[in-house]
């Protein structure tokens, strides 16, 4: 497979591009965050999306979806990057829907049509501390019988409080950096025993801390295998992994597209700024960096539709990459904007703030060199 | 000498304990604990009160001043020992005040005596609150395009025009501001005006930043009148007090970089990522890029205490401001990098009483002006290139 | 279709795990173990001559060309399985040549068909090998004001001049060149000329670099008589011919940045620095940067593969060759940088048996041309910077 | 102590200065190299050093030095660094001068005199593997009532196989990673069982591998304490940690010096090509280093002169920063002098030789910032 869109990719690109910048642009982000909107993200763009058929780009067509592949996730998210969209697509649409394509048809079918039609909204809850450590999971579930008693809590999960389905790991057996014993669980938010506390984030979109205590569930809500967790865990990671650095890669090219915009206008010392060797060569650096990122990107989500081996590998690749490229085109936003930059009236902040909530989301560059240093042996 | 020196340490060390509150050895947990001083001061608490009075009352705010405008009159070795005992007893500094750092050395270089005792001792007290107008909306880096005008009406000048990027001119007692009173000249035709914010014509408003703070201000002047002996250094001259005045600011924003306030990048890393079996910060890559850091960061504090050194004894290139403002605020940048990647998503919680109010992000947030105000990073490279190593004009 | 790419794929493993001889899929230790091929080549083993042999009889050194000019005739998806396959066997590239990554696409392109005739399928079977004369004394990355000029003597050209960093010119046999035919035009007035190192007037001398190595020559010409029919594309158009190929230059060093020959860097590393209590690399700050390193080498690679993708499909712009050399080479360099940093003292050997003569330090000092060699960084960016950003002149 | 050179120390600079950029400049290196001269520096340059007092800087007046410090020793290898002079100074005038400073004065009257007069060559044989880990010690000297019998061997001793005197640490009792049980010891070269090889480097500068076969010192060879030689070992490790970054320092000035020229004089596209901004801003960022990394080394000197307990970490950071400044200072000066400054004709690639060479020695900048971490406690 060549390592560029195909033409039906385009035309979906062509047709998401200007949907999504009509429906829900920078003003859109503004006007919800001046607002003050506790969602964090509007139902009705939502359920747009769900009508253009985004929220089951994934989703096989037999459970009502459009039956495509990680690529065409990317496509959207990187609109949702550009465009600066509160949404929870990329935990709904992509996390979440690629744990239930593992669980088994009554699953699918309890949820993905919901998801297709934008009734739906899923969190992942996957994160037990600030800092990213999927692997390490101690939030116990108790098996007695056929249920489950979940008890513990997760943090981080984006819109988790207005989530109607929360996708869970969980202790079944085993102790907390244990590599088996993990299970997912898929637990509506409505259960008794669950509590969500919403969080602000710098980005103003919302992100909760979910604490479960004594929370029952039957064998029904089992992602896959009990102890058998990790593997989709592990694809579910891989899919979002690489579906942030698409949408970092969108808020990074509309904040290079801003900043271009802005160098061939402002003048100083008489002088067009854009014209500055300089800025110039920092210009092009940054260019080629997300030129790279995307390259890598791509392939990580060709991988994942391919279901090549290397995707998980790729997808740190990607998300390390992309975080590196899109951190250097933010910052250089911001600077080469000069104190008009530093404004809340002015837009270039937000993709500064959407970027940092990205890079920290499933893992930072740090975390994924260090992975792929792991799984390379050294 | 070197004993007088000792001595001079030894009571220096025993009066801070003694003078100094407990509260005020406590590190600063956000801008709030800022003592900014001035007319409408409210102070956070006894002790800040306190410590002001005390410091002011040794004159010891601006140890280095002559003592005839409110000065301690200390020796550059006497002031650096104060320094030094200041450091190492973590005591908060009594007084922030762009008085003491800016127009202080302007006004003892340029003022006339009567400038001098008129506003010299009220800096050193903390009385007057001083705030800077130089950038103007279409003239940022760039400040030969100055368009706020000074009409020489006599006796007075009437001004007009509009400021922007006015720290905290919202707060402030009076205004040292560049102001165009000779329309035909570019940099010849700038004088270096000082007013009272009380004066009639003057109106400030926030600006709310990306942070979400507000630490400057538009700054609004319709017909202010301003006496003709509020000129400092001589009409059509400004250009020299404010480039003068410049290299002070870069100075004072370039000490960001060096060793910030509270608990130092590696303690806050480990804080919150912990540590692994081997008791190392459990995040090897964002242990090594803090470890590469602190390189830095050390050696910049060296390199700041070379500068003071230099400058003190007038040895100092004067763009060597430059590469000063240059270095730590670009340093002070990364820093804040650091520290939200190892904040983790906590770090990102804009409004949580656990996050102190999002302090973390809106703190890297407002780090990002450093690099902008007072003169852009790229400016500054420019007069390192330019002035330093002599290369040529395009 | 995609049976058939498969069936294809079965077909090219089996053949070439048939015909590549066991000691050409080992990974090559230096370049001495590269093949150019031409009239003069010693051949360093019978499997290097007997590879080059059954590949060019396939018509695999060229695997895209037509076959009317020795090419395989491949389709782009099939050029891209072989490629595959090559690689996943490890098999060592039969011939490298200039021939065929920078001349053939010219000649395909700009050629006669008496041209393509003549040239192509010798540079597809390695029997002619090539180098080229763009540098001059005096103009570096500035070829417009190149010097070295062809007289029009009616049937032939004379040329004269100085040419210098022509790759391997000393072992070359024939020369692809530019020359100046008209003294007033400035880029208008290049011409691309074609000719045999061997012709009377022509003499080469090996530049010696910092690494030791003599890669590069000093070119002279002194009334060499070149026939009229060996300039390729018109007269005076020669700079058309040569920012085409100038891209396929760029696209080959490009390569270098990806996954290099032999061992990789976290492998060679570990050979050096060992491994800690924990298993990792048992230098953690180097570890951290040669993780860091890695993410930038693995998405080059997918780049890469991204970037020859689109230009077999045409869609790619024609700057971006500049940007994968300028990204490639500059990878290139931090590799090296990080395997002396990785190999310790003994990499710094420059003579001894242990360290291969240097072999590490040579390599190392020798990447430092990558991004000067044709074209330097600073010219990839401001091409990038005008021709793709649309950034204005100064 | 104010952090810029004295007026006595300004003095002596400028006396340093002239005399080696006449007596050893680098076209004295060039033609040792062309000649293949197999001691790697000229005795004669060495004999000049001591002449003027340089060999001597460190020793006190009692035994015929100069009685200076450090800073006054950074003085000294700033020059050699800048003329790139091959040249003992470091292992001998700083590293075994330091070492012996703490040994009893018998000692000290054995070897300082012969130092300061120039007759005598020291090397330290610290490291036992390619990479800088002196603070693992496996070389073994075993006691026999006063004498020792030292096997094992040591590598990277510049100007080993020319030095009379090797300052060679080794494991009196204990295990290789132990703190405790290291003796330092003074070890004449030609000492029945001492096998030295030399290595020519990438420089053209000499490094031996030196191979202690049953060697027998009696106690008078030891330097302080037996089993006390850790603190002796960190105290010159510091030394010539500092000194290193010195000759570093000059080093980069050097090549800085010889790029800002060629920028001043090199015409591309009808311009001077230092006009040229981006090449400006990367001249500027350069300089700024440089002052950062001459402050940093500066600031460990002052602080091993007054004896200071942070000059250990002082001089991890000077050598750290100054691996950095330094590198950056070569890689640009290679680039920006573009295709002559890859020539062995032109001087410039010999700075990036040198400095390569000087950032591994005593470790290098990755080394230095572990260092400096664990110091800190992360």
């Amino acid at each position: 497979m060549p390592l560029f869109l195909d033409p039906e990719q385009e035309m979906l690109a062509d047709t998401v591009r200007p949907f999504i910048a009509e429906t829900a642009p920078v003003a859109h982000l503004r006007s919800l965050r001046d607002a003050g909107e506790p969602a964090g993200f509007s139902r009705e763009v939502w359920q747009g999306f769900a009508e253009m058929g985004f929220t089951g780009v994934l989703v096989d067509e037999a459970h009502g979806g459009l039956g495509l592949g990680h690529v065409e996730a990317g496509i959207v998210l990187e609109e949702i990057g550009r465009n600066l969209t509160p949404s929870p697509f990329l935990g709904t649409a992509v996390g979440a829907v690629e744990a239930l394509r593992q669980a088994d048809e009554a699953m699918q079918v309890a949820w993905l049509p919901g998801i297709v039609r934008g009734e739906v909204v899923a969190g992942l809850a996957l994160d037990e501390s600030a800092r990213h450590r999927p692997e390490r999971v101690a939030l116990k579930a108790e098996r007695h019988g056929n249920t489950f008693r979940l008890s513990g809590a997760k943090q981080f999960v984006p819109f988790g409080h207005e989530a109607d389905l929360l996708i869970v790991s969980a202790r079944t057996s085993g102790s907390e950096a244990d590599e088996e014993g993990v299970t997912l669980f898929a637990l509506p938010r409505t259960q008794a025993g669950v509590t969500v506390s919403a969080q602000r984030l710098a980005d103003s979109s919302m992100a909760a801390r979910v604490a479960l205590d004594g929370v029952e569930l039957d064998g029904s809500a089992v992602i896959g295998e009990v102890d058998g967790g990790r593997a989709v865990l592990d694809r579910v990671l891989s899919c979002v992994r690489a579906g942030a650095a698409s949408e970092m890669q969108g808020v990074a090219e509309g904040a290079s597209a801003m900043t271009l915009d802005y160098l061939k206008q402002r003048r100083q010392f008489g002088r067009v700024i854009g014209s500055y060797q300089a800025l110039q060569h920092r210009a092009a650096h940054l260019y080629s960096e997300l030129e790279v990122a995307r390259a890598a990107t791509l392939k990580a989500q060709q991988s994942l539709d391919a279901g090549s081996d290397t995707a998980d590998r790729e997808a740190s690749v990607a998300k390390a990459m992309a975080g590196m490229a899109s951190g250097l085109a933010v910052r250089e936003a911001v600077q080469m904007h000069g104190g008009i930059g530093m404004t809340d009236e002015y837009d270039i902040g937000f993709f500064m703030k959407r970027q940092r909530v990205l890079a920290e989301m499933f893992g930072d560059t740090d975390y994924h060199a260090d992975r792929l240093a792991r799984m390379e042996g050294y | 000498m070197a004993d007088d020196l000792e001595q001079f340490r030894r009571e220096t060390r025993a009066w801070l304990e003694e003078n100094c509150p407990p509260e005020m050895r406590e590190p600063m947990r956000s801008e709030k604990d800022v003592c900014w001083g001035g007319r409408t001061w409210t102070f956070q608490s006894e002790a800040q009160r306190r410590w002001l009075a005390v410091m002011a009352e040794r004159c010891w705010t601006v140890p280095d001043w002559p003592r005839e405008y409110g000065g301690g009159g200390l020796s550059p070795a006497e002031a650096k020992v104060l320094r030094q005992e200041i450091a190492s007893l973590g005591c908060r500094k009594p007084l922030e005040s762009f008085g003491i750092s800016m127009l202080g050395p302007a006004l003892l270089k340029y003022g006339t005596e009567k400038q001098r005792l008129e506003h010299l001792p009220k800096i050193a007290r903390g009385e007057i609150r001083w705030c800077q107008g130089y950038s103007e909306p279409n003239a940022g880096s760039d400040l030969a395009s100055l368009a706020t005008r000074a009409e020489d009406r006599g006796d007075h000048f009437l001004v007009n025009g509009q400021k922007v990027w006015t720290s905290y001119a919202d707060q402030a007692d009076w205004i040292f501001c560049l102001v165009r009173t000779d329309a035909a000249a570019k940099q010849r035709g700038i004088s270096f005006l000082l007013f009272d914010m009380e004066t009639p014509g003057v109106s400030t408003k926030p600006i709310r930043l990306i942070s979400g703070n507000s630490p400057f201000c538009e700054t609004f002047f319709d017909d202010v009148v301003v006496p003709k002996d509020q000129v400092l250094g001589a009409v059509n001259d400004g250009w020299s007090v404010a480039k003068y005045l410049l290299g002070h600011e870069r100075e004072m924003i370039s000490g960001m970089g060096g060793r910030a306030l509270g608990p130092s990048l590696p303690e806050r890393a480990l804080r919150r990522a912990g540590r692994d079996a081997e008791g190392r910060l459990d995040d090897p890559v964002l242990r090594a890029r803090i470890a590469l850091f602190e390189v830095r960061s050390h050696a910049f504090a060296a390199m700041s205490e070379r500068f003071m050194d230099r400058l003190k004894a007038g040895s100092v290139h004067p763009a060597q401001a430059s590469m000063m403002k240059y270095l730590g605020t670009e340093l002070n940048k990364d820093r804040h990098e650091l520290l939200m990647a190892a904040g983790g998503s906590e770090a990102l919680e804009w409004e949580s009483e656990a996050s102190h109010g999002g302090a973390a992000a809106r703190a890297w947030l407002r780090s990002k002006a450093n690099s902008i105000e007072g003169g852009t990073s790229e400016i500054q490279l420019n007069i390192i290139a330019k002035r330093i190593l002599e290369l040529p004009e395009a």
